[in-house]
This record gives C-alpha cells, structure tokens and sequence, in this order.
C-alpha cells in the first residue's frame, strides 16, 4: 500500500531501533501527543523495543477521551426527545455518560446512527426533513475542518434541521498546560502528524522555544514514529530544542491554509473544558454567533445536565501523563474495557485500555 | 431430452409476502408448493409431514445450528440463502462430520418482495447442491412489517462422524500447527462495503462457500488433525481465542504469515478496523501436528477456490500463556490479539 | 486520534456544489470532500481524515526523505 | 445434601442485550456462559463446539425445525420458550419418533432485557427436562432495534423412530377414527387475550405442552395409528384439510363432538372467529383404525394433562370427497370446513 | 353485518366520563361502553357489538317467548 | 352460554323446520337483509334443511360489501402519508380498493391497526398526539351510535388528532329499493336483529304496509332464523303482511332511544353511495357540520380518488338478489375469496364467499 508499506518495512525499522540504542546515553521520558500514535506504539510492541531508558508516555490527544461528560449527557438527554436523530463517529458509541452509553441508549430505542464523515450526517438530514439531526462534532484540529464545513453548508442549503454538538479542541494549550505544571517530567513530544497537516507548526516552535522542548510532529506507522523518536532522542542528547518535522509528507510549516480559513469562519476560539482535565484557557472551539441556527446547545436547551463522573477515575492524571493506567485503583478490577468507568478504558487509543489489552500480562 | 421444471418456476412481479403466508392456511400452503418445493424438493420434504424421515448409518452424528440475519440480503459473492447454506454445512465440517441433510426456518416481513424470496430460495438450492446436503424439512412465519428486518433464516443441519474422527476445539496439542484456508476478512469487508451511508465502496467479494469438500479432503488425507473451525463472527481473533481456551493452551501467530487481501487492507486501514476481527464464511482454521501441516495445504492449495493459494501456517500451539492468543509483530514484538469486545464499528481515531 | 488514510484519487465529482473525490485506498475506495485540496488532480495521492482530504502527499518529499534515512541508516 | 448450581443462576437488574451480545466477542461469551450453559448445560453443549456430536441409534431418525415468534411472549400458560421446546418436540412425536436432541437458535433485539431472556431461557430448560430432551447446540444472533421483535427462537429436532412405526399425514385410510386430545383453540385464545389493545380479557390457559410422552404411551398400546399431528397454526381446520389432502381422502366430522372450552366459545362468538381456525400448541390428532379408536381414546383420558377429559372421536375418513373435509352441523346439514384463509381478524360483522 | 353477542354485565365503571362496563360472555370478558343502556346493572344481560352495548336483554320476554314456541312446536 | 344454546337447540330446531314444511303450500322467495343472518344460514346449512320450495336470498346487509369504493381507495391514499394512523374493524383489512387492500398497504409499511370498537381508535389517538388517526366508520344502524359516541368523545375531550371516515348506511331505503325495482322477487323479509335493536321497527311497519309484505325480524341463532323464517311463511300464506317481532328479547318498536338521539346528533341524513348498487337517495349518514373538525374528508383534502370497480364484478346484482354468485362469470374464475375482485367475496358474510364456500360442492 503506498505510503503505507514503505513504513512498515522491517528493515528499516530495524535499523532505527538500532540507531535509538545507539544514540541513547541517559533516560529520557517522551509523550505522543495522539491517540492514533498511542494506538501503533502498543499494537507493534514499540515501547517494548526501546532501550531500557527511553519512556513513551500517552498524551491526552483522544477525542474519544477528552470528550466532556456534559457534552456526552447533552447528547444523551437530546437524542431521547422523539423525532431527534443523533449521528456521530462510532468511536463514541461505548464511552460512558453519566448513565449510559450511546450503545445503550440505541439500543433502548434512541435513533443513533454511525456516520463516517460530518457530510454523512448533513444526508441523513437532507433525507429526514421532519426529523431534527445532530451531530455529535468532536475532536481536535483534524476534524474541525470537517466540521465546519458541513456547518458552512447545512448554511448555504438552509437545512435547518440540522445542527452540531460542537467540543473541539486544540493541541498546543494543552501542551503547554502539561508543560507549565510543576509535575511535569515530559522531556520532549511526538507532535500529532495529522493536526500538524492541518495546522502547521509554527505555535509549536513557540512552545519550542519557550519551554525549550524538543517537538517532532510524525506519522502513525511504525517507521514514523521510530524515526520520530530518534529524532527528539537526538535532540535531547544534542540539547536542542524546537520543532523538527519528521512527516514532511503532509505537514508543512504553515499547514493547510484553506482549512484554517475556514475553521475561522465557523469557529472561535474558546476556553476548553477536558474530560478529567478540566478546563484549559482558550484551547476549545465553538461555534460563531451567526451560525447559531447550527448549534446544538442553542436549539436544545437541555436543563439540568448534571454530569456524574465515577469518583475512582484518574483519567485526567492518566492523560496528561502523571500516571500509567495501572496506578489507578479501578484499573482491571472496577473498570475494564467490558464497564469502562472512564473514556480512555474505551477508545482502541485510550491509554487505559491500551494498557489493558497489551500489558501486565505474559508479555 | 425432457423439460424439466427450473428453479424458480413462477414469476412473482410486485407481489410481496403478507401476514396470511405465514398463518398456516391457503396462502402458507401456495407459498410451500410455489417457492420451496420447486426449489428444495426431495421425497423427505415432499410429504409436507411436520418433520422429515432419515435414514443415517449408525454411529456418531453432528448437529448444529444458526440463524442468519445478514443485511444486505444480497451482497458481492453471495445472499443470505447460499450464506445459510454454507454457514450450516461448514459448522458440521468443521467437527470433522459428513453434512447430509439441513432445516430451513424463515422469518419473513410482511411486505418483503416475492421476487426476493424467490431469489434467496434458488441460491439456497444452488448452495446445497454443491455442498451435496439436502434441504429435509423447514418452516415459515411471517412478521408484521417492523418486526423483522425482511428475512431471517435459521439453518440446522446433521451429518456423519465417521469411525475415528475426533475433533473439537478442546483437542489442541502443544507443537499443533495452525494453517488458515486463505486470505481474512474478505466476507465481514465485503458485506460492509455493500451496506447502504458508509462512504466505502470495493470490490471485495465474500468468501461465502461451503468447506465440506475441502475438509473432507483433508480428513481423508490428515486424519489426525487436531481441530477445526470456520473464523465466522469475531473472525480468526474469535476463533482462535476460543481454541485456546477451550484447549487450555497458548496460541502464537506470525503477523507476517497472515493472509489479507489488499484491498481488504485498505478497508480496514480506511474504517479502522481489524481484519482478524472480521468474519469469514468460507475459511477453515486447522489444526494439526505439526509434520502433517505441509500436508494439509498441499490439500488447500490444490483446491481450486479462490485465495486457496493464500492458505498458509500462520502459528502454532504452545504450553505457555494458556487460553490467551500472541502475535509476534513484523518487528519481533508481542501483542496480545485479544478477543473482540463487541461489533466493529468504524472509526475515526 | 485522527486516523487518516493516505490514498490516491481516481475520480472527482461536485456532490451540493462541494468538490468531492473518490479516493483507492488498495483498491476499496472511500469518498472524501476535496474542498480543502482545491488544487489536487486525479492520480495525486492525498490524506483522508473523517471524509476530508487534509493534504496533498507530496510524493518527492516522501521518497527523498525515505533515500536520506536509509542513507543514514545504512552509515 | 449439596447445593446445586440452579438455572437461572445470575440477575440481571436492568440490563439488556447489546448489539456486543451477537457479535461473537466476550459479551456473546458471557452471555453463552451466564445464561444459557447454566440452564442448557450438558456434555454435548459445553464443549462449545460449533455442532454437538451425538450418538444415536441405528435406523430412521426424525428431523424437524421451528421458528417461534409469538407475542406476547409470556402468556397464561407459557412463554416463547416452553413454546419452542414443546413445538418442535411435538412435531417429532407426530411422526411416531422419540425426540433426543434440539437446537436453539435466538434472534435478540438489542435492547432485549437479560431478565427476560433468563425467564425464556429457564422456561426452555423446564420444558426439555419434562419432555426428556437436551438441548445441544445452539446460536445468538443480535439485530438493532427495530429489526425483530424483541426475541425470536428457532428450535430444531432430532428424534429415533423405532422399528414398524409408519406414521404420516399421507396414510389416512377410510374407516379411520379421528381423535383429538382435548379442547381446541385454547393457545391461539389465550395469545390474543393477552395482547394489548383488544378490549377483551379471559383466564383461557394455553395448552402449551409436550406431547412426546402421551404420543409415546399411543403408539406403544396401539402401533397401528395411521396418522398424527398437532393442529397448531391454522388449528384444527388446517390440519385436516393438510391429512386429507396429503391422503387423499375425505373427512367427515361431527359438529357436536368437537370439544370447545365454554370461554373459548365465548371468546369465539364475541371476535368472530372459529375456534377450528385457532392455534392448539398441546393437542394431537390421531387417526386410527375404528376398532382402536377407544383405545386411543383410553390412554389420552388416563394422562393427566388439562382436558384430557375432552379427547373425543370426532369424525372418520371417507373416500368420498378426497382431500375435503365436511361438518355435519348439529341440524344434520352439511358444511365444508375450508383450509382457512389467512390470519384470524376480529370482526364485528 | 352486526356481530352481537349475550353476555352479563360483571362491573360497571368510568372512564374518560363515560359509563363502561365489563361484560361476560361464557367466562370471556370483554370491556363494552354501556351510555346506551344507562340504567343497566351488574347482573343483567345485555347484547354488545362494536363495543357497544346496544339494549339490555328482556329475560322474561325471552323465556315466555321460547315457552310459546316450545308449547307450540308440542302441539 | 346463556341466551346462545338456547337458540341452538336441535331439537327445538327440527322441529321449527317440521312446522316449516307443515305450513308451505307454495314455493316463497324470503330476503335475508343481514349478512350475519347469511353467515349463520349457510354455516349451519339451514339452506339444504329448507322446503324445496322456499328460497333465501342473501340482502346486501354486508357493511364490508356495501362500504363504497372511493371510501376505500380515500382511505387507503390518506393512510399513505407520513405521520397517520388508521384505525379499522378487522374486517376491512381484505376488501379490495381499486388498486390494493389496507392489508397489502399495511404490509408496504403504512400504519394500519385492527380495533374492535372506535373507542380505541380514540385511545390510539390520545397515545399517539403526534400523530392524525383516523377511524374508517363503516356499517348499518348498528355501528352508528358507536360511531358517534366516539365523535361525541372527541369533540369533548378536543382530540383534534383524532377524525372518522364516515361510511354509514341505513336498512329501510334498501329495502324500499329493493322492493320497487320492476325486477324484484323477494316476497318477504328476515330484518337485521340487530339494526332493529337500535332503530325499532315502526319504519318497517310503513314498508310492509306499503309494498304489502311481511317483514319479520329475528336473531342470528338457528332457531331464531328458523322462527323468523317459519314466521314469514305463515305470513305468507295466510296473505299477511307488516311486521311480527320475532326478537322480542331485544328488539322493541321504538328500539333505543338513548342511541337514537346521540346518532342524530352526530349524523344527518344523506344520500347513500352503495357499493355496487349505486346511489340510494336518503340511505346515508354524514357528520353534522359542527364536527366537521372530525371529519376525515374534510380534514384530508384527497383529490384525485378515481375508483376503479373491476367490470366483471356484479356485486350489485348480487346484492340486490337480482342473481345468485354463481351466475356472475367471475365467479371462482378470476373472483376467489383469495383474489377476491368485490367486497362480497371478501367477508365471511359476503354471499359470494359464502357461496363459494358452501355451494356448488359436494353437498
Ligand atoms: S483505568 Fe478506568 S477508571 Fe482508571 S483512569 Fe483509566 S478509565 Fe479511569
Ligand atoms: S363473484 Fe366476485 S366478481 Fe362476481 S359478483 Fe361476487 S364479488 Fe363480484
Ligand atoms: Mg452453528
Ligand atoms: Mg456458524
Ligand atoms: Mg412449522
Ligand atoms: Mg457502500
Ligand atoms: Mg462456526
Ligand atoms: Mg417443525
Ligand atoms: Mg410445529
Ligand atoms: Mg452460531
Ligand atoms: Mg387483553
Ligand atoms: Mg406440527
């Protein structure tokens, strides 16, 4: 598969395992920021092919994860009015709202439907007039030109039955969040490759430069992420700090400029409510005033969402990286990926379940 | 040369299925002698008695059963017909049993397209045929409209276990090779790509086949093998998870030996699913000491079906880690495959 | 998060005046919105995210990248 | 005295089926191993093979299927499971088998309430146990909402029939008595009094049960029966036109003799449907040879079943008239009783 | 046209203001509006089609008749 | 079953038909109007038991039979759209409309519900606020104070969601019809128990007198039809005419006034649209103006109804007992009660799918 193979090449890989181990004199503790990244280091046993030093860290980017409560409850409380349809990713169909999943609720009678892309559910709009469709728009900077766009145009056809449950966010805030606390013992970043095309890099040579960080902005496959590491490891041996972009492919200084363009049209930025994290200054998205037709939270004024998040949860300590999975108390025992008790035991990327499925056992 | 009657014989337009085909009066009876008989019809059936007559050698028998709900109905390589064939007669391969004879118990929605029946009842027929099973007894009932999503069909099926044949999947043996019959996925992808709002399209064709005379193949050939199973639901994940634990033995696979289809590659790649959690209708995982494996895919390979050239030993049997299924990555790495939580819904992340 | 595929478009439509593509993903094809890669071409490869192509892959980058790592690594 | 594991075991409070359930992963496992290998469970069914291996005797066996997708699906008198067990039972008893082994195949409706399924599912075990038969393979398919209707079960069977045993709804003869077990119409007026929305209630109790043991202690005082069977869709009124067109023979009834529940009566008059059209799940008709008619007879009123009391002769085959059958009314007139026609509607005129 | 069918009337209530009554016919019960026959009781026959109640049966009436026809048909 | 065996009684059945063959001297021609008369006729083949001389015509007493096409074919368009419910006596579900049956519709997914009174066609609507519902209101002077009890209920609780689709007909005009067409042959009647439960007979008494003939009427039981037949003849022979009430347990002169009343209130009379018979001139029923909110046809503007009777259909003729079924050519040809092309080949008291049941066969 082109553009896949090529960076599945054992060969290679090899190779730069063996230049990681060479280039390694002392411990060094990384995060990848994504999910995605996450999701390749556990599924190829990369951490396991490490040096003994080299720590990889998940980081807190997983839409499915970060998600609020009261977004997921919203959702839930909407979808159950009649004549409503929900459609969302189907990575948010297990993860746990205050009493029930999405799943559950479907499977209760709620019309949830598994969408592929935004323009799917503007469709499932354009063919239920009488019917109100909502999309539950999530995630980080990759999805939020998708989701715009399907604003700008449910905008220009006037489909007004259609609207977006907006909770987007932005990497770099939180970056820098983890960044400033006095917790922090990340020494240097895999930058998300796919905001990175989105986006470009040049916050994160701020973030760079001001923390004096090493930041890699890499792909997803195995030979990506390998060199991503070598890369930051060279730079921290080197003590060089700034971004070095290793997914040349698709992420370019500046980014995508027609997708930034019009992320700005339909959103503002915006305080950042995370999942277990808490709020972070200006590192969420909401939608603008003149598309408030569109938006969700003002068409449905859903009273009394009153999210209740288990006690035994440390998501937010595992997210940014304070802690692995297996130091909180319910990992394993209260919470599985059967009951999740918080979102990062759901997502193929979260790091809960990752650690669930791929260590503490035999391996 | 004589004409004889075709199956299907009459030609339904616009007619669909009402309530009153599945109440057991005048319309129940047009529908048996218009749709079924033309299609199945044998002398066990023909009676219409309320259960079939069978004479079957003595010894051991196999019997199964499942019911199929497969949306769409109709789907590249296959319908819901040949695939309630095929699922049935692969299940009593796969115990090393010689499939004879099956039921056929349909589920219809009032309103469901005659044409339709006509046309999952002759694939049945077909499926049959080259499975060499008959279709010995069955039963309709008919839904209100909402109340079934237009055809269900349970198959049970009975076979022979002839003399010697011990197979199960609590045989598993340490040194055990594990072959699969081919490339993993090609059904769960194919029925996918076919489903209406997914924004996927391929050319992926389901594996839908029955297995009986490979197997049977096989069994002459390799009478000692271990285990079968065809990776149907939850695909080989499942399948081998289940061998492991109901065998109480460790499972390692070689990542690099699994057999994908590329464009089923891509699919899962696109939708952020994994193959081995997908389902297969016509694949058999096999297991087998380890000397007799070469054995065995010489059997698959000479086989003329399609993929039967991508069979290949992808694992063996181990003492370690009972009950739980390793894959050794292309890096040298380990990963647990782990049995698959739920459906596989498409992702983005 | 953001799992995005690359792969190369073969087809290209306007769908509600959107300019939308098909895109071969090894040979399963997926529709993606074009919009944000106004300037792409049949037989170009590009990132799919969602339903959206993100980027064009720039292909001389890639295979000059790959030639300077195994370069590198065979030092 | 040791405590023994008892079916259902687990509750469920509030829990329903997911999709997950079907989908071949560790929730179809739990499901498999906390609902149903704890009512269900033998050497056949725990192995959890994809087909049950079972030793049976040389000679003929009966095979037969059934899907069974009434609602509500608890009744006075039964559920869908008792149901499901004793149908197909019953429809390998009428061919003078004894019955040995079923499948169960569900289709569950995402959303299903695991204490529902519990309650089927121990009603299943109860009925197999009273009818001595096992339960020994078996399958779970799960929809999405809307594409069933909450629960739907496939049983099929296989049953020995002994030696010199002829028994098919081709085989009537002139001169043959026919007898029914008991009253008629009681399940298919117990079913429509337990659905809402009617505005009619009544304490008629389905008849839902095995007849393996009574049709057992038949054939055994009088092998010479020529045909049976169990008048359930369509009731009475199909079953006979099926003998008599399979035969190709006349049958004579007695209106008088027909035994009708005084409150299935009623409920007769007031919905406007004859209580020969309505469903009977526990009632054989027998034909046999005059002279063995009281025999017959003799056995039925010594089993204890409810209405055994009722079993009654109520006609003859004739060869006039082949495949028709005629009502002598209580006046000496005559009328056909027609195959019905579709499903029974209450009527107001 | 116009099934009716005998039955007693075993309970008498109301329901969105009107009179209902639940009517016994052999041991099958069925709910019957009786606004058309006000001043019937628990105890009486009536006749329902629809239901609807449409007269209460003259007991006496119909045994006298039946006597005449059975005195008659004597003769 | 009290007020049941009695009238089923063999003995005192025998000997009614004994007294019937005492009293015959000449050949008669009697109409039953009803069609539950029809039905308990030709189920307990009185017909065969009869004097060979005495013959019974089937009257068009058939609500099914007469029920208009247009009504039906309004039914089922209006029935077809989004959002509406309706509601109907079992008994329609087969009747064929020009193009298809509610059946075949409900079965092509429009939302057809079997009700035994249209008091829970009005439940229906009081559950399903979003919906319209919409009972088919067919029938003769015994479905009519039901009919418009419901209207009345409507109207009071203000269920604007809830409207009849009136189809009401009345015996008396038919009779008069019938009685003054040059081709009749009915000498006597069996009048609909049941209607005269409702109605009285002074109406009756006006016929009678007028086209001199006896009009007797009786039950649905054996020996109530018996009775009334046997009656009839006497009259018959003894040159009498009028009414004698052979239903005396519930049929009074004046019948019942409580529901008299309600019906008129509801309904005003109209010209009545027979199904095969055409029009007959003050034979109908029509919601009073004041509830014209409860009007189906008012509230559903269906243009473009073009009925389209199958022409070999003589359902008329039939119904008028101008010929028997077998007479007409469709007859268990292209007419069977499985492909039934008139309404009287649909209902089991249809005198067509009663003759097709019962006749013409081995008996
Ligand atoms: S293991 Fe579960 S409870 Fe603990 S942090 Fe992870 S998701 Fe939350
Ligand atoms: S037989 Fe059929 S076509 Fe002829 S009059 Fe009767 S209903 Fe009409
Ligand atoms: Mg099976
Ligand atoms: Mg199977
Ligand atoms: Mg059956
Ligand atoms: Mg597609
Ligand atoms: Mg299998
Ligand atoms: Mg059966
Ligand atoms: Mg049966
Ligand atoms: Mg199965
Ligand atoms: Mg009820
Ligand atoms: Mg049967």
């Amino acid at each position: 598969m082109k553009f896949i193979d090529e960076y599945r090449d054992s060969d290679r890989a090899r190779n730069i395992l063996k230049k990681i181990e060479d280039t390694v004199t002392k411990p060094w503790t990384i995060m990848e920021i994504c999910g995605g990244q996450t999701h390749s280091i556990v599924r190829n046993g990369i951490d396991q092919l490490l040096p003994d030093g080299v720590r990889l860290i998940h980081g807190p980017g997983c839409p499915v994860c970060v998600t609020p409560l009261d977004i997921l409850d919203r959702a839930l409380s909407i979808v159950s009015k009649p004549g409503v349809i929900l459609a969302s990713f189907g990575d948010m169909l297990r993860v746990p709202g205050s009493r029930e999943t999405l799943s559950v609720a479907k499977s209760g009678g709620a019309d949830v439907r598994v969408v592929f892309s935004p323009l799917e559910a503007l469709n499932i709009a354009r063919e239920n007039p009488q019917h109100e469709v909502f999309f539950l728009a999530i995630g980080f900077e990759t999805t939020a030109p998708g989701n715009a766009m399907a604003i700008k145009q449910a905008a220009r056809e006037n489909l007004r039955n259609f609207s977006e449950l907006v909770s987007q966010f932005m990497v770099p805030p939180a970056m820098r969040a983890i960044l400033s606390s006095e917790k922090n013992m990340i020494q240097g970043f895999l930058a998300a490759g796919h905001v990175c095309t989105v986006t470009g890099y040049e916050e994160y040579e701020r973030i760079g430069e001001e923390f004096h960080v090493p930041i890699v902005p890499t792909g997803f496959e195995p030979v990506d992420i390998l060199s991503g590491i070598l890369r930051v490891i060279e730079m921290l041996e080197s003590g060089r700090s700034g971004v070095h972009n290793e997914y040349g492919r698709v992420v370019s200084r500046e980014g995508n400029p027609v997708a930034k363009k019009v992320v700005d049209e339909v959103f503002h930025v915006a305080d950042g409510h995370w999942r277990g994290i808490g709020v972070i200054p200006q590192s969420g998205l909401q939608l603008r005033d003149e598309f408030a037709p569109f938006d969700t939270q003002k068409k449905f004024n859903v009273a009394d969402i009153q999210p209740d998040e288990s006690p035994l949860c440390r998501s937010g300590d595992v997210l940014r990286g304070m802690i692995t999975p297996e130091r909180c108390e319910a990992f394993g025992k209260e919470c599985t990926p059967l009951k999740p008790l918080g979102a990062p035991m759901v997502s193929a990327e979260g790091a809960c379940a990752a650690y669930y499925k791929y260590h503490g056992k035999v391996l | 040369m004589s004409i004889e009657l075709q199956c299907p014989v009459p030609h339904f337009n616009h007619e669909t299925i009402q309530m009153a085909h599945g109440a057991g009066g005048v319309l129940s009876r047009e529908l048996t002698r218009k749709v079924f008989l033309p299609c199945f019809g044998n002398s066990s059936l023909d009676t219409l008695d309320d259960q079939a007559k069978l004479s079957i050698g003595a010894g051991k028998i196999a019997f199964t059963t499942d019911t199929f709900v497969v949306s769409p109905i109709f789907f590249p390589g296959g319908t819901i017909g040949d695939l309630a064939v095929s699922g049935t007669v692969n299940d009593l391969a796969v115990g090393g049993a010689i499939p004879l004879y099956l039921s056929a118990g349909f589920v219809l929605e009032e309103g469901f397209p005659l044409t339709d029946l006509q046309k999952v009842v002759s694939s049945m027929a077909d499926a049959a045929d080259k499975a060499g099973v008959q279709i010995v007894t069955g039963d309709t009932k008919v839904v209100e409209k909402g109340q079934c999503d237009g055809i269900f069909i349970n198959t049970s099926g009975i076979g022979v276990i002839k003399n010697g044949i011990d197979i199960s999947c609590t045989n598993l043996k340490p040194g055990d090779s594990i072959i699969v019959s081919g490339t993993l996925g090609d059904h769960g992808m194919a029925v996918m790509a076919a489903r209406k709002g997914l924004s996927f399209q391929s050319d992926i064709i389901s594996d839908t086949r029955s297995l009986s005379a490979l197997i049977s193949e096989i069994l002459d050939e390799v009478p000692e093998v271990h285990a079968m199973r065809d990776p149907t639901r939850g695909g080989l994940a499942a399948t081998l998870n289940e061998l492991a634990e109901a065998s109480r033995k460790g499972i390692v696979l070689d990542e690099s030996t699994l057999p994908v289809r590329p464009d089923v590659q891509g699919a899962s790649e696109l939708l952020g699913i994994d193959p081995l959690n997908v389902a297969n209708e016509g694949k058999v995982v096999v297991a087998v000491p380890r000397e007799s494996a070469e054995k065995v895919l010489r059997v698959m390979q000479r086989h003329a079906y399609p993929s039967a050239g991508d069979a290949a030993i992808i694992g063996e049997v181990v003492d370690e880690h009972p009950g739980m299924v390793i894959v050794r990555t292309f890096l040298g790495s380990k990963r647990i495959l782990e049995m698959p939580l739920g459906e596989q819904l498409p992702r983005i992340c | 998060m953001c799992l995005a595929i690359p792969g190369k478009v073969v087809a290209i439509s306007d769908e509600n005046g959107l300019k939308m593509g098909t895109v071969d993903v090894n040979g399963s094809l997926i529709k993606a919105c074009l919009e944000y890669v106004p300037e792409i071409r049949i037989g170009q490869y590009t990132i799919v995210h969602a339903g959206f192509a993100l980027k064009i892959i720039d292909e001389q980058e890639a295979a000059e990248s790959l030639r300077l790592w195994d370069e590198l690594l065979r030092k």
